[in-house]
């Protein structure tokens, strides 16, 4: 008896102090890009050979590294750990911008027989829905996850599923399409919603990020971890590609480069 | 050379080891399969009645080829040999006598193979166009199970509640065929790629599988077999794994076969499981 | 010069060929390690790139040439480095696991050393019929002395037998990626998989199926624990811990045990753990709509043709005449699930929707078998699950189970030896 | 001896002749006269080494499928590692399949049929029948160079995937036509069909040749009733293979059809295996196995006749006297070749055949056993009361007997249908087989080599490591066939890689052992054949003319026979047995010699051909 009262005592407590802390603390937003150095492969087009009504009315690209001009590398992933040592841990603090996006769910879309993203990033207080925009056929996502339970639904033309994503994941897996088998895209799943994938041009903004030292994990699909990067100018090399990068109050920027070098292999032996 | 003629003793060790062998068989479990099925043993009878029939003749000529070889060696024989060139009537005698025994065999053999290998038919009652009740004896019997030979496995199809094969309540298995006792029952047998041979030891059952024809076989389990599972091997070579295509037969009580109909009919179409724990299979 | 060379040529071969088949001879005792590494899947993989470069090379502009002779060039080195790699990884599995001979059972796997003993080993048949190595008597010649599906027979076989080592199983009670609970290995190995090459061991006693099951979760934990060292060998840590492990006494057992925490133990990616939860992802049956069959099986055809898209696969005859791919072309298909299916040095095969109107059901055929199936989707060769109310799936049951007497209602009986249909 | 005779018939011209030919055969160079050779002695020596390398191969798989059948799945001692190393060195089932269907087609296509009637008969009929050649030397140059195609094609088995072609030697469809269903037979199994078209051819052009040289190119006086009971045998073999051997070559073809271009003749429709498109077939499988078994079982006859002649010929020459009843002897054999055309059907008891057909064909098959009968009494007979010397050859010719009257008797069992659809593809039919084909046709044959070595190659053999050889055989083949019997009598099936999972065979592995080890002693013994025959082919001591003092034309040939065989016309007096006649001092009247003033041949005027 009187130890569960103690437990409770201190819980109380505890949510009082991190209350406070949680006032304390100050955000700031990272806006950063990802650039590519050097001469890269150019991608493949590819023939669709199924549901060509459907599939071939729009020019398809082979999307395992897509460099958008001056070199801007889209599809790169950047998110934060909330303890370097155990990626599941979520960031101690949240900010209340982002009470909003838990009603919001995070969409797969099959559409124009490619994945729209080509990397969804699912917070796991979302839900994650898959979609099939495309007219008259179906699609299924075939995806294995690691800590999650797989899935792989056929979606009929117009319909959506929610799919159960409530385990963080250390690393984005792979979502693809048996039907079509050139579809593929990647969602990763995090406790936290800070966790940013750059676009076209390569840019990337992650807002209200707690102040402070921590440490990101720079990802991409065909490299894997990007173990050698020069962040801010600075040249880094860091094996399994989690960085440690400072926030400050107001406007962070974040400059990654990639030598386009690391890239080349790899994407032949994709290929 | 005067012991030349010990020669011939390596000859009639041929029919002692012959014969003592055969002499030994039971002993060493190598004799004919226990037989459960109702015809077998006419197949053993006339094996067995072959067997002491050649038995005699192989003794008798093995017998005289090692006497006369022992007797008429060349250093013990030195004196003038017989001279002739054969005998007119000991070849009527010898041409006869093997020929009428072979009859004999043939002859008395003919109903064992009609009673395993012709149709059998039931008596059915039915009402003729004249309204007459009366006794079709003409209908082919209605088999109680469709086998179908697989590389490398044997397919069991039961015909389910509406006793017709080949419709949706029709009951399958693989391998482990089950009869009822002291019943004649009708086996229609397939083959869905190469031959295979329906072969059931204990019952002296054996047909080949012909693809593109269906074979029908029929014997009875013996009473006091129930209970017992006796071996189904392919007897015809049907690719690498000819070897595996091991099935079983177990004779079932009336009661216990109607039982194991309905637990595999429960079987497919449960729709739930027990969770693994308990479920141990054994 | 070209002629001393093309005579010495033949000399050279005859000695090359009776040096190998020498060695093989020698090699007769210490062999069994090899066994388990008779193919070798990453070797076959870079090769294929280089040969895809190299044919790319006379069709690619000037500018492109000296990009490709480089990825060329980093490929061969990283070729070079594979026999290494490889002896590291031979090295610390075997160390892990021991030979097909005398297998190791880290209690890490919880499997059972007893199970393990009976069916590991030469076979061995005394005159009751008992015998010892029972996975090499009835097993190995499809599934291979190291499980990777690359027994002699394999490549004869359509489908091409599982390879244990990916740890994927297509027919089980748990959802897709999920292992199968050994109830389910036990009902394919004694009812065996309808329209494969896999018999039913049905015949065997109880122990021996069970000692088999166990083997087989043996071999793919095994083979798990090969491909990720394989697939993390490059991160320096892995490296390091391995180069360690290579060591011998005490400082070796330590990192051993290393390995063993962080490849089979850890709770969220060990292989182990994926093993342990199978029997709580088992994927609940829900209790059957109560209409009447006819009903039933007339909703489910609209499910087919409607909303649960079977027909784009299996055909408006649902004769599995919609879509085909082929199982081991990489290049076909970039589905992991599929390009690690077989051995690449194999034909490729097709891999088509099943025909629904055979009477023949691949693999477990009881009601209970399709509805997890039909709800699930099929794991390792991409077929997906439709999306309806999981009630619904008995209908899409009961309409799959009438396909192949849709049409077929049964004719007037055939007499005696006269033609089947 | 046979000297006296030389002289006596000096004709210089053809003599002179004779020598011309034999200046030219000197001339001519080494493939002249050893590769491309039209001499009929040196085509029936090529086979000789031929089918005996052969013998080899075969027996080696044999050592193989036994290997198994004792330990089974255990490592293949030697060759494991190197063909199974994904498999921890044991055999795979279809490397078995593969071995069991090549030791039957070796030993058959490349063995017996070609040691009977290629090496045997091509060495002794013109010999025999005092002919200085074949009718048609250059067509039997050809019988023996289209056996080259069919070693080749027979070797490429071995090479192709699976190690050989495994749908056993009766290449029963549709196992063997759909190639989804036997696929480690791959191309091995088309390579078998043309090996099996080119022996066939092979055999055509013998058997042509033997029949035309056998009725055109007899010696003056040597009518049909002269003729030694061997030269019956190729007489009546070249025969049955010229009216069976078509049938198969054509079937072999619509195989071959089958299989390359999808034709249906064997395959039903629908047939289906290994989820391969199902075959649009429309053929029938049993229709096969009619045309297959109207040849095979002839051939049968095929592989045993010359062997029983040869064996006449042995035992009244080693018993000294004449042998008994040799116009039952003849038409015995002309009965079991007409007979041997309509028993087919008894290989087929339990093939789905209509059971009606079946009683007809057990019946003629009851009635094939009745002309052996009457040879073995005859053979009883013609020892009753001889003068006998136990010499190897004639200790392999009693053993032939003995043992064919095992493999005779056990034929009965088969023949009684009912029985027969229990040992029906059983080891009681390899036992019986085997009695028939290596205690029978094998023995025969290795007295047969003992028998003629000396005029084939001037020296004799060595007698006393013969007799070894024939002491160690002897025991190892019974070892090895005879329990083979009591496996049948318990149901244990042919071409079981693995027959131990079944209960009721299970105790019967150590039986199996020990039959292996006696096959591996019959093996080895071999090696003592092989060492004697190289050894006394060059250094044994040499032979006269007519060593054994035997009756037969070869004998009054030089040893060996020059090019044209005789140095003078041979005339035949009398028949080939007349052992022990009282007409004469000696116990042996050679075909040759004039009668003794005074006395009669004993039978009809010699007449110039």
């Amino acid at each position: 008896m009187m130890r569960q009262v103690q437990v409770l005592m201190l819980t109380a407590v505890a949510a009082l102090v991190s209350a406070q802390v949680a006032h304390a603390v100050d955000y700031g937003t990272i806006k950063g890009t990802f650039t590519i150095k050097g001469m890269t492969p150019s991608m493949k087009k590819i023939v669709p050979n199924k549901d060509v009504e459907v599939c071939g009315k729009q020019e398809l690209h082979e999307e395992v590294l897509v460099v958008g001009k001056d070199g801007g590398l889209a599809n790169a992933l950047i998110y934060a750990l909330g303890d370097a040592k155990d990626a599941n841990k979520p960031m101690a603090n949240i900010h209340e911008s982002y009470n909003a996006l838990k009603a919001e769910a995070a969409v797969l879309d099959n559409k124009g027989c490619r994945f729209e993203p080509r990397l969804a990033v699912v917070w796991t207080a979302q839900k994650f829905t898959i979609k099939n925009s495309d007219p008259s056929i179906g699609h299924n996502s075939f995806g294995q996850p690691f800590a999650n339970p797989a899935f792989n639904p056929l979606i009929p033309a117009g319909g959506s599923v929610t799919v159960p994503l409530d385990k963080p994941e250390k690393l984005p897996f792979k979502v693809s399409c048996s039907i079509h088998p050139w579809m593929g895209s990647y969602v990763i799943v995090r406790p936290d919603p800070y966790a940013a994938v750059s676009g076209e041009t390569g840019a990337f903004e992650m807002v209200n990020v707690p102040v402070g030292e921590h440490t990101f994990q720079l990802w991409q699909e065909t490299l894997g971890y990007l173990k050698a990067v020069t962040i801010n100018g600075k040249a880094e090399k860091e094996r399994r590609g989690q960085y440690k990068i400072a926030v400050k109050k107001g406007d962070n920027e974040l400059k990654i480069v990639v030598d386009a070098k690391d890239f080349k292999t790899q994407i032949d032996k994709v290929k | 050379m005067g012991k030349a003629k010990y020669w011939s003793i390596v000859y009639l060790m041929v029919p002692i080891f012959g014969v003592g062998l055969f002499v030994a068989a039971p002993a060493l479990r190598m004799w004919l399969p226990a037989d459960v099925s109702e015809h077998g043993h006419t197949i053993d009878h006339l094996f067995v009645f072959i067997m002491y029939l050649t038995g005699a003749v192989f003794v008798a000529t093995e017998c005289a080829l090692v006497w006369y070889l022992w007797k008429y060696d060349s250093k013990s024989n030195p004196a003038p040999t017989k001279f002739t060139h054969g005998s007119h009537s000991l070849e009527v005698v010898w041409t006869i006598l093997p020929a009428a025994t072979l009859l004999f065999i043939a002859i008395y053999q003919i109903n064992a193979w009609a009673d395993q290998k012709l149709v059998r038919r039931a008596p059915v009652e039915s009402v003729g166009p004249d309204g007459v009740r009366g006794t079709a004896d003409d209908v082919p019997k209605a088999p109680i199970a469709e086998v179908t030979g697989r590389q490398f496995e044997w397919r069991i199809r039961y015909p389910g509640p509406d006793g017709v094969l080949h419709t949706r309540d029709d009951l399958l298995d693989v391998n482990d065929l089950h009869i009822p006792v002291d019943e004649e029952l009708v086996l229609v047998i397939k083959s869905e790629d190469v031959l295979h041979s329906f072969f059931l030891p204990n019952f002296r059952v054996k047909q080949d599988v012909v693809p593109g024809m269906k074979q029908k076989v029929w014997f009875k389990a013996v009473k006091g077999s129930e209970g017992r599972s006796y071996d189904l091997v392919c007897a015809e070579l049907c690719g690498w794994g000819h070897y595996k295509m091991k099935g079983r037969v177990t004779v079932d009580t009336q009661s216990d076969y109607r039982a194991w109909l309905e637990k595999l009919s429960f079987e497919q179409h449960k729709t739930s499981e027990p969770p693994p724990a308990t479920a141990e299979e054994q | 010069m070209k002629r001393t060379l093309s005579k010495a040529r033949p000399s050279v071969l005859a000695l090359v060929t009776l040096a190998a088949s020498l060695a093989s001879l020698a090699g007769c005792d210490q062999s069994s390690q090899a066994y388990f590494t008779a193919t070798s899947a990453p070797k076959a993989e870079i090769q294929r790139s280089i040969d895809r470069l190299d044919a790319s090379l006379a069709t690619a502009k000037d500018e492109q040439k000296e990009d490709i002779r480089t990825s060329i060039k980093n490929l061969e080195e990283e070729l070079g480095a594979l026999p290494e790699k490889q002896r590291i990884v031979t090295t610390i599995v075997d160390a892990m696991f021991g030979t097909p001979d005398k297998p190791i059972v880290l209690s890490a796997t919880g499997l059972d050393a007893n199970k393990i003993r009976l069916a590991a080993g030469p076979t061995t048949a005394n005159q009751d019929g008992n015998t010892g190595g029972l996975y090499r008597r009835h097993c190995v010649h499809c599934h291979g002395v190291a499980g990777n599906g690359a027994g002699p027979t394999a490549e004869f076989l359509n489908p091409y037998p599982r390879d244990f080592r990916h740890g994927w199983f297509k027919f089980k009670s748990t959802g897709i990626n999920e292992k199968p609970t050994d109830d389910d290995l036990r009902r394919i190995l004694r009812e065996g998989i309808n329209g494969t090459a896999m018999p039913s061991f049905k015949l065997l006693p109880a122990a021996e199926i069970d000692a088999l099951v166990e083997y087989v979760k043996y071999l793919s934990i095994r083979g798990e624990v090969e491909n990720t060292l394989y697939k993390r060998f490059d991160d320096d840590g892995i490296k390091e811990m391995l180069a360690g492990a290579m060591k011998g006494g005490e400082a070796g057992d330590e990192f051993r045990a290393l390995i063993i925490e962080d490849l089979l133990s850890d709770e969220a990616t060990g292989v182990m753990a994926t093993w342990k939860r199978a029997n709580e992802r088992i994927v609940e049956v829900v209790p059957r709509p109560e209409v009447s069959s006819e009903e039933s099986i007339q909703k489910g055809r609209e499910i087919f043709y409607g909303k649960g898209g079977c027909v784009q696969c299996h055909g408006d005859s649902a004769m599995g005449d919609g879509q085909t791919y082929y199982v081991n072309d990489i290049d076909a298909t970039r589905s992991n699930a599929i390009k690690q299916l077989v051995n690449p040095s194999f034909p490729m095969q097709a891999l088509k929707p099943r025909n629904l109107r055979y009477t023949v059901i691949r693999g477990p055929s009881r009601d209970i078998d399709l509805y997890r199936r039909l709800r699930n989707g099929i794991d390792a060769v991409g077929m997906p699950a439709p999306t309806i109310p999981p009630e619904e799936v008995w209908h899409l049951v009961d309409y799959v189970k009438s396909l192949p007497y849709e049409f077929n209602e049964p004719g007037p009986t055939q007499s005696e030896n006269t033609r089947a249909n | 001896m046979s000297s006296h005779a030389l002289g006596d018939h000096g004709h210089a011209a053809h003599a002179h002749d004779l020598h011309d030919h034999a200046a030219h055969g000197h001339q001519m160079s080494f493939i002249g006269k050893y590769i491309f050779s039209r001499d009929h002695k040196i085509i029936g020596l090529q086979f000789l080494f031929s089918t005996l390398l052969w013998f080899i191969v075969g027996g080696l798989l044999a050592l193989g499928i036994r290997w198994q059948l004792a330990y089974p799945w255990s490592k293949l001692p030697i060759l494991g590692d190197m063909l199974f190393s994904g498999e921890a060195g044991q055999m795979s089932p279809e490397f078995y399949t593969a071995l069991f269907t090549m030791h039957a087609t070796v030993m058959i296509f490349l063995v017996i049929i070609p040691i009977l009637a290629g090496a045997f008969g091509n060495f002794l009929i013109p010999l025999m029948i005092g002919a200085d050649d074949m009718a048609f030397p250059t067509l039997n140059m050809l019988s023996y160079w289209f056996m080259w195609p069919a070693f080749v094609c027979f070797g490429m088995t071995f090479l192709t995937a699976g190690h050989g072609a495994g749908s056993g030697w009766t290449s029963y469809p549709p196992l063997s036509v759909i190639e989804s269903a036997a696929p480690a037979s791959g191309m091995a199994q088309t390579w078998w069909l043309l090996g099996v078209t080119f022996v066939g051819v092979s055999s055509m052009l013998g058997s042509v040749n033997y029949m035309t040289t056998i009725i055109q190119m007899r010696a003056p006086g040597m009518t049909m009733f002269r003729m030694p009971m061997t030269i019956w045998g190729m007489f009546i073999t070249a025969i049955l293979q010229a009216f069976a051997l078509p049938v198969l070559t054509a079937a072999g073809f619509m195989q071959l059809l089958d299989r390359v271009w999808d034709t249906g003749f064997f395959v039903a429709e629908g047939a289906t295996a290994n989820n391969a498109a199902a075959m649009s077939g429309g053929g029938q499988p049993l229709l096969w196995q009619h045309l297959f078994w109207f040849y095979s079982h002839p051939a049968v006859y095929i592989m045993i006749l010359p062997a029983m002649g040869m064996v006449s010929d042995m035992i009244a020459c080693f018993a000294r006297k004449p042998l008994f009843g040799y116009k039952p002897m003849v038409y015995s054999i002309s009965g079991i070749a007409g007979l041997g055309f309509i028993v087919w059907g008894h290989h087929m008891f339990v093939s789905g055949m209509n059971p009606v057909l079946g009683v007809t064909f057990m019946l003629a098959t009851m009635m094939i056993a009745l002309p052996s009968a009457i040879k073995v009494f005859n053979w009883l007979g013609t020892i009753w009361g001889g003068k006998i010397h136990f010499t190897t050859p004639m200790l392999f010719a009693v053993a032939f007997v003995s043992m064919f009257i095992i493999g005779g008797l056990s034929g009965i069992y088969m023949a009684a249908t009912p029985v027969d659809i229990f040992i029906h593809d059983t080891y009681f039919i390899v036992a019986h087989f085997h009695y028939v084909l290596f205690s029978g046709t094998a023995m025969a044959v290795m007295g047969a080599i003992y028998f003629w070595f000396p005029k084939m190659f001037g020296r004799m053999m060595h007698d006393g490591w013969g007799k070894v050889h024939f002491l160690l055989t002897f025991i190892f083949l019974n070892g090895t066939f005879y329990p083979m019997h009591l496996l049948g009598m318990v149901g244990f099936p042919r071409r079981l890689a693995d027959p131990y999972h079944y209960e009721t065979f299970a105790h019967l592995l150590p039986m199996n052992q020990f039959m292996t080890w006696c096959a591996i002693g019959m093996v080895a013994t071999q090696i003592i054949f092989a060492i004697n025959f190289f050894y006394s082919m060059f250094y044994g001591p040499k032979a006269g003319r007519n060593p054994w003092h035997a009756n037969g034309l070869e004998w009054c040939a030089p040893s060996p026979p020059g090019h044209g065989n005789f140095d003078f016309q041979p005339i035949v007096y009398r028949g080939p047995y007349e052992y022990g006649s009282p007409e004469t001092d000696e116990d042996y009247y050679p075909q040759w010699h004039p009668p003794k003033q005074g006395e009669s041949s004993g039978g009809e005027e010699p007449k110039p051909h």
